[in-house]
């Protein structure tokens, strides 16, 4: 059985599922629930976090497994590392991925390396869910897309999902996973509708999605690109070039083999990544199709991103910043020097 | 208001007036925002300081642009308290290219180093090291600027309070950390997030004094700050000033504000309003009469509306901006 | 020493004797990695407990399997009192596969999960919210275990003992924060860094118990763990007890300790040594008798002999190590 | 004029040459002279830093511009970014950037953004020097290189010289740039002896060095990886093949203009870098050669990395961990299909 509901409720879904299968599945974070310890206010109107995704969750398993947290993020992000690795499974919300400045140690050098610096004899099954990317005119301390300083890091599994049906699945096999998790939701996908199956289900890590089938190019795009990608299929289709457009869901573990049979088949490759364009999951896979795929290539690899610079603020700016349908025609256009696919 | 006799002598008409006038320009400038906002006519998230105004104006009575502060997410009182120009704050909010970060920063990150306002700050505990980088200038080119940080009480629980307090008080350094124990973090009580009874009592903790002011008394805030504010510039160091305060809005615009109590909401947006307050006392003591204060409030309203006007007609950033000044030279 | 008498009739010669024990081995064990290292036999960074063996053995003397400590980049001590294998200690020291980390943590990262012990620590100040961790699990899990965080007067400066503090406090979970404060964070003293007198007067600030004690005095350690492990036993929240101790060696090996007083060292490493007087306590007391204490050090040397013959002669990891747990699987 | 110094002295000398110049600069951080307020301390006998890097500076300037700071990484490189706002031009040092963890948010949301946000009205002349590297069994949260991090972030510069006069004069033009840069040192170079220049001078960022001619292979190789390179190419040049190895210098800005001349001209590419390999300075430069030069290019662009796992105590693995040598001719063999390149 299937429904049609939001990218935020099928995050929501995922949590209340695990939480209902194991009861050492804990949510951690500021405002998870909200108005802890407030007299008046009935489980059922708490916050469930700033953007309302875990609306509900409270209600349903009571302020011992739903625990919010002061503003502390190395305390509650640490606290759930070792949390994990003495009995319990947490998912925590580190509420902006920008906030990861307050507690990259907990996550990089405590959560990350535990089970490898203890010779295999600690695990640590922690999800830590977080929001990312640009859009909302939320400036620069609030739209980074930062996965790729996680990608960067050995011992963290880094999952971005594109649609409600791959966000549910994914953060189920997130929390059940026995490793550190890094789980990105991009804040403007919350209210896309999409069609998510009942109960559980999960989605294994490394296996890449292709969301459009084509034989003239390769697109990957990573999170909410993948709409941007699929748009300019669409348009690209109409100019008579099929994109196949391939959303790898995790970049660590990445699955190098779908990208490289895409590649094998399509001859040109265009990443779509909203990042920050130096040392991202853009030039992370066009240097693995390089060394891998040389001979597949007809072209060279475009990566649209981010310029680098910070988000700007302002609407008019933002806009800019952003990855689009256009650029991506404008760089076919380009290893095609054909002018007209832009032009027409 | 329970306010010392001293006060009472030093504090002038003028600047009652002026201090009158800075409160009601953020009350005006948050309450015009929050009905733009709410007509969906401005991007991004806001943060509303209205009922807090007698904490950022009382501090900053005694500061001069030389000295700094370091600000919040809910920043605009402290920005107008510092003197940020109106207009500009408002182009900025809108994105505009007229606006004090050239539309670059938007509300939670307004700034303006000539007037030694440091920066909103999007980053819940990120002014502590900021305030005290600006007395460590102070204290290594040996002149008598001070700092001020101001945080909220979530803020308080965050590790660069902890950092940045004991630096500072290693060091001796001219710094004045204010709270704004506003009762809630987000929707988190204060009480729940926090294990002290009072921010203050962690001063202790620091060997440096502590102490707890009525925030929504503009004389109180502005007597303890007084004598907080000399402390530093004689090289006394730093101090812990814990303002009882409450927001009038949500956390942000669109909160619901389930957490909050009706009766608490009333007693504390009407009855007990800092600027109510503070008109009462000026009209009581003869600070100024009441078609002055009328007068104010009238400067102020059409002040706004410029402001609003200047927002809304600005233009935004050109292109190029998009790229400029993240570096100083760098292709 | 001076301690009360429940705690004279508490002790047993059985309990005595292990603590006798425990600080020996720590005392040999670091000794022996002294020399080892002297001679460039030993790879890496090397910090040495030697001095402060009443701290780790007097709180973990409280600790079963179950309970959880965290530690920090001297962690020796810590490993040794909460059970940690003393062949897989040097092994892993050695950087050999039958360390307990397969050689792959070394002397900063030792750890035994099993044994409760999880993990010294590279990261000063890191330590902290992993105890809460270890807290919360029981919390949560509503057993009965506790989390001892141990650290240093250096890391009491750190944002992270706030945060972990305030968190253990709010949620008055069972934590006990032991400060082995020996008076230097590296080359800085204590009273240079930290703007407290006592680190224990940082406790009010979060509405815990903080305790002094002497820290080169076994039993008042013992003592005062007790009463903190079995408040935390009992559902009674954290507990921050600072000891007041001394290292004998350098900051790190190699460390040529300028900073450190030789009349202060002196009578720190030789009038005050703690094992010294314990021994002492344990011989007037009745306890032990001398030749049983003999005894346990010549059991201790060979304890110690064999394992560094393990150390040195047990294999190195296998090449397929080096990518081997990063994650349950991945290719 | 020139010496033969070692590179810690090359440093030491960058920092009192500049303190010399200009009274704004102060040097911070922990124990950078040591022993603050203790009575029988002669500062000439302060530690100068963990690895004895800043001896004698505080004798020469005195302990109000060489400041110790708590073990607060958050507090002491916050306070230097304002400080740095407010005027002065802070040195400040991060003992190691493993330490980061405790300090992100400062970097990156703080230093890093405030020019920008600010509409450049701020300026930020920062210099944040740090130690990176594996080879002294320093294990897994003291051993790492995390300049990918920092290229990631836009409004850092990002310099890492490998020779004593690259680090002199480098570090001379971070400390009066007006941007904030991070300066990362090897600690297995400390001991390194080289010709230094006396006084005053720099080394423009953006601009790469060409440590060895060649015309056969370009070896790409980042701060102590250019002498793994210069090894590996003498031995290239015993079995007749010449490798050009191009040392950037600062990874942010990057001097592509060079690297590509190089490979136009060689037609191959080998990238060395010790970090971890995703989303890291290889891929980067990968990434851009095959997006501007994918026409020079005659085989796949190979690249030699640590492995994707946290840095490992044991000797014995932390050799496997490194890039060497040998690597690299495996590579070079491998796009040359020339096993003899190898094993002759
Ligand atoms: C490091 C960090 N964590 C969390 C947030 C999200 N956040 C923004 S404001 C806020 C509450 C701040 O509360 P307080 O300090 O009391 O200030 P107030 O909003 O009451 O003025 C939170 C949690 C943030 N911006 N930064
Ligand atoms: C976050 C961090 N900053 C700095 C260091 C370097 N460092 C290692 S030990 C140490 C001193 C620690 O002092 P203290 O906490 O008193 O412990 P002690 O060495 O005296 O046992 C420092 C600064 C570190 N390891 N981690
Ligand atoms: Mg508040
Ligand atoms: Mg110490």
């Amino acid at each position: 059985m299937t429904k049609i509901i939001t990218f935020s409720k099928a995050i929501n879904e995922a949590i209340s599922t695990a939480m209902y299968k194991d009861d050492d599945v804990v949510l951690i974070g500021i405002d998870v629930a909200g108005g802890a310890e407030v007299d008046h206010l009935q489980d059922q109107e708490a916050w469930g976090g700033v953007m309302g995704v875990t609306q509900g969750i409270v209600d349903k398993f009571g302020r011992d497994r739903v625990i919010d947290t002061p503003i502390a993020e190395a305390g509650f992000i640490g606290a759930s590392v070792t949390a994990a690795a003495t009995g319990l499974r947490p998912i925590a919300e580190l509420m902006f991925n920008d906030f990861i400045g307050s507690c990259l140690d907990e996550v990089m050098n405590q959560g990350a390396k535990l089970r490898y610096m203890f010779g295999g004899k600690a695990k640590v099954p922690l999800t830590i869910r977080t929001m990312h990317g640009a859009g909302y005119s939320a400036a620069a301390q609030h739209s980074q897309s930062l996965y790729s300083i996680f990608t960067h890091i050995p011992g963290l599994k880094v999952v971005i999902p594109s649609t409600p049906y791959d966000a549910k699945g994914l953060l189920l096999t997130s929390i059940f996973d026995d490793d550190p998790v890094i789980f990105f939701e991009d804040k403007t996908l919350y209210t896309m509708k999409g069609e998510v199956g009942d109960g559980f289900y999960t989605i294994p890590f490394g296996k890449a999605d292709i969301k459009r089938k084509g034989k003239d190019l390769t697109i990957v795009a990573i999170g909410k690109m993948v709409h941007t990608a699929l748009k300019a299929a669409n348009q690209l289709a109409k100019k008579g070039f099929e994109a196949e457009v391939v959303d790898p869901r995790t970049l660590s573990p990445l699955d190098e083999e779908t990208i490289l049979d895409s590649v094998a088949k399509t001859g040109r490759l265009i990443i779509v990544d909203e990042a920050y364009p130096r040392c991202n999951a853009a030039t992370d896979i066009s240097a693995m199709v390089v060394d891998k795929g040389f001979d597949y290539l007809d072209a060279p690899i475009k990566m649209i991103t981010a310029p680098h610079s910070p988000v700007p603020f302002s609407p008019s700016l933002e806009k800019l910043y952003l990855p689009t349908p256009e650029k991506i025609l404008a760089a076919f256009a380009e290893i095609m020097g054909d002018n007209s696919i832009v032009t027409k | 208001m329970g306010t010392s006799k001293s006060i009472l002598a030093s504090l002038t008409s003028e600047k009652a007036k002026w201090m009158y006038r800075k409160m009601l320009e953020i009350r005006e400038f948050e309450e015009t925002v929050h009905d733009i906002f709410a007509k969906g006519e401005l991007p991004g998230f806001v943060h509303l300081y209205a009922g807090e105004e007698a904490v950022a104006v009382g501090v900053c009575s005694h500061l001069t642009d030389d000295d700094s502060i370091t600000s919040t997410h809910r920043g605009h009182g402290h920005c107008i308290a510092k003197g940020c120009d109106l207009d500009g704050m408002m182009a900025e909010i809108y994105g505009k290219v007229t606006g004090l970060c050239r539309g670059k920063g938007g509300s939670m990150h307004i700034a303006d180093i000539k007037k030694g306002m440091l920066g909103a700050n999007g980053i819940v505990g990120g002014g502590f090291p900021l305030a005290v980088g600006a007395g460590l200038t102070a204290k290594v080119k040996k002149t008598d600027h001070v700092a001020v940080c101001f945080f909220g009480d979530g803020a308080n629980n965050h590790g660069t309070f902890h950092e940045a307090i004991n630096m500072a008080a290693i060091w001796n350094l001219p710094v004045l950390f204010v709270a704004e124990n506003n009762g809630y973090g987000e929707a988190s009580t204060y009480e729940y997030a926090s294990s002290c009874t009072h921010i203050a009592d962690r001063a202790a903790g620091y060997n440096i004094p502590g102490e707890i002011v009525d925030g929504k008394d503009l004389l109180a805030v502005y007597e303890a700050a007084e004598r907080a504010v000399n402390r530093a510039r004689k090289g006394e160091g730093p101090t812990l000033l814990e303002c009882k305060t409450y927001r009038n809005y949500g956390h942000f615009e669109g909160d619901t504000q389930t957490y909050k109590d009706s009766e608490e909401r009333m007693e504390e947006e009407e009855q007990n309003d800092c600027i109510k307050k503070f008109r009462n006392y000026m009209e009581t003591q003869g600070l100024a009469k009441p078609e002055e204060l009328d007068e104010i409030e009238d400067s102020v309203k059409k002040a706004l509306e410029h402001a609003v006007k200047f927002g809304e007609e600005s233009p935004n950033p050109d292109p190029s901006e998009l790229t400029k000044d993240v570096y100083v030279s760098y292709e």
